[in-house]
């Protein structure tokens, strides 16, 4: 349930950003949701639902794009993507969910072992593109 | 066009409290970290408190506190346990105690995530306790909160004045309030006024002096012998003489 | 497209030395530098020796060797200043002892640029003074030096071989040679063979302690001081025991 | 003279490029110079053309392109350009031209006063493209 308060934070800089362009009211915002952080689209909708109500995002359509985990290593510039390492243990998964960078507590690049590497994509949650009316 | 949700509900959040006091040095071993745990728990008397350990590398806090070893509780964010009063978050939590080599981007991104989706609710007064140096963390510190209070913190030797007189200068520079200097760990052997008097050149309330205690280290390991030690009471008493809360 | 110069030259450099030895700890204040210092003096009388100091943010090193505040001189590249036999560099002859501000991400840069242009010649030993933490200098450390043999400093307390146990973890993992541990600032009521025996349970090699000495701040603005300190002597009687070179 | 040793770097980096590529000789290497360094081009000439004798890039052309420094600030997002500040002393010069990130210890945002800024543009040397025979 910490996914409320993404969803209270996508909400605030949809309007915020919406704001500073002019807009009266908001019609579509594209979510992106990272692999890594596997946060829970329907509890993020589900919150949006409810705090959108009585503001400038009332009728928007919050749509959701799922983004695959990608990475590349530092030392050694291999690229990987998550599903390729084991990360089955269910407390590791939830510290990542919680904080993504925590992922270089546990992971290693699968090529060379170092720890020294970038989340190239699907980290965590961002706004993607905004619509509206003014 | 990507933005990023977390950074407008970090900047609301640190301008909620009442008081931000980033314990800072620039200076490593000083103790940032040992005097912020016992800062927080002596202002939790007075005021509704938190403590957030931003030393993602290096994370003390939550042995000093004796923090459980699993996840905080979530409710619509997360919710810091509260340790004596003290609402406290740190990385900890969620490292496993693993080691967290990362770069300083990757620091940023930690940070924004942690502050994001805490909920400190109505915590008047967040004592943050830093990492060293002058890089990410402090640059972040200087970027999201703008009503920070800073509590420095030195030892006499020349070896950390030189860097904690770096900190003083960019801190007057960017106009961030500075709350005090603190000496820390005085040997008995001196008794000289040189940092009193270099914090008045620097035009820097000097808020007293702790002195080195060689048997301190027995006292860590457990919440209630730290609470104890004369250490933590001379904490107590600068509190109560000089803090302006 | 676009190749940074700088790194292949880099990563030759740091190959071209018979020993680099890291200095590291993970912990801030634990007496990196000044072991650091004192170790590149006394090296430096067996074989031809190098001192790097890698903690941008705070740098020490030139305050202990008293190093001369202008340029070092140029020729085919920069050429360290050699101080009692051993050649010097930091990034204090260029920041004219102001603050440097700088994100990890401008360190790695600074170090790239300050390395691919020092002319070392024909030092034969580099030792490397490591800032505190596990960001870009210890990960920057990790990819561009691969022969180093890591010397790596404590203090007795829990809240320091915490953070410590991390270093070594990724050290040894990531199959960095340890030359051993050495345990700083230990009091003088302290008999315990506490980190002797952890250096043991983790196959690492205890090199000795080093006594906690209330007095040593007032020999450092001086380096003939600084030479004369029972703290200087220990380290060298632990380089002439314990130090395989 | 340091920039002897540079000339030493792009040397040996575009020799090492054009081995990966199985190149038998360089016949070209465009070397982008930052504004912010301010590195001597034709000291760097004078040393490639040294260097590179009895190379195989003994008979390459290195062209030199002048890039200008521009600076973002993370504070406030301000762009601006190296000429806009005031940067007059000599030896701030001559420290930025050996490690250019000390431009952290001597410059501020213009609008914001931050040192927190990244040089966008124009910092030092790299090698833009290289060109040969195989
Ligand atoms: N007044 C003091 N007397 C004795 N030891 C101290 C004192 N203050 C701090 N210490 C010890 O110094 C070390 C560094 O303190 P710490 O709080 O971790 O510093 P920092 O957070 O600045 O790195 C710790 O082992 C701590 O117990
Ligand atoms: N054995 C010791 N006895 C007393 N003081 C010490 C001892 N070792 C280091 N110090 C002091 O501790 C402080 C931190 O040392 P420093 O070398 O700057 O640590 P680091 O580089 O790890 O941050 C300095 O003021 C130094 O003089
Ligand atoms: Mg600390
Ligand atoms: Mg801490
Ligand atoms: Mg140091
Ligand atoms: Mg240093
Ligand atoms: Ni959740
Ligand atoms: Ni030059
Ligand atoms: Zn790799
Ligand atoms: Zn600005």
């Amino acid at each position: 349930m910490h996914e409320w308060s993404l969803a209270e934070a996508v909400l605030k800089s949809s309007v915020e950003e919406a704001q500073k362009r002019d807009l009266k009211r908001l019609t579509e915002v594209k979510v992106v949701l990272g692999e890594l952080q596997g946060i829970e689209e329907e509890i993020v909708k589900f919150g949006l639902d409810n705090l959108k109500k009585g503001t400038m995002a009332e009728n928007a359509n919050f749509i959701f794009i799922k983004e695959h985990a990608s990475f590349q290593c530092r030392n050694c510039q291999n690229i990987w993507e998550l599903r390729e390492v084991d990360l089955n243990d269910y407390s590791i998964q939830e510290s990542i969910h919680f904080v993504p960078e925590v992922v270089h507590s546990f992971i290693r690049c699968p090529k060379c072992g170092s720890p020294d590497f970038e989340v190239v994509r699907g980290r965590g949650i961002y706004i993607k593109e905004i619509s509206g009316e003014d | 066009m990507m933005i990023d949700p977390r950074t407008i509900m970090v900047k609301e959040k640190f301008a909620a409290f009442k008081y931000v006091i980033p314990v800072i040095s620039g200076k490593g071993g000083v103790g940032k970290s040992i005097i912020s745990t016992a800062l927080s728990l002596v202002i939790a008397k007075k005021f509704k408190t938190g403590l957030l350990d931003l030393d993602f590398w290096g994370a003390s806090d939550h042995l000093l506190l004796e923090a459980k070893n699993q996840f905080p509780e979530e409710e619509k964010g997360i919710l810091p346990e509260e340790i004596k009063g003290v609402k406290f978050m740190t990385v900890a939590y969620y490292t496993q105690d693993q080691p967290l080599p990362m770069r300083g981007k990757e620091y940023t991104d930690a940070f924004l995530e942690l502050m994001a989706v805490t909920r400190w609710d109505d915590t008047e007064c967040l004592i943050i306790d830093m990492p060293p140096g002058m890089s990410d963390p402090f640059l972040d510190i200087l970027k999201y909160v703008k009503n920070g209070n800073c509590l420095v913190i030195t030892i006499p030797s020349r070896l950390s004045l030189n860097i904690v007189l770096k900190t003083l200068t960019i801190l007057k520079e960017q106009n961030i309030k500075i709350m005090g200097l603190i000496e820390n760990m005085r040997p008995t052997s001196n008794n000289n006024q040189r940092i009193n008097e270099l914090a008045r050149s620097y035009k820097v309330p000097y808020l007293g002096f702790i002195p080195y205690y060689p048997d301190l280290d027995n006292y860590l390991d457990s919440l209630s012998d730290f609470i104890s030690t004369d250490f933590f009471q001379q904490i107590s008493s600068i509190v109560s003489k000089g803090l302006s809360l």
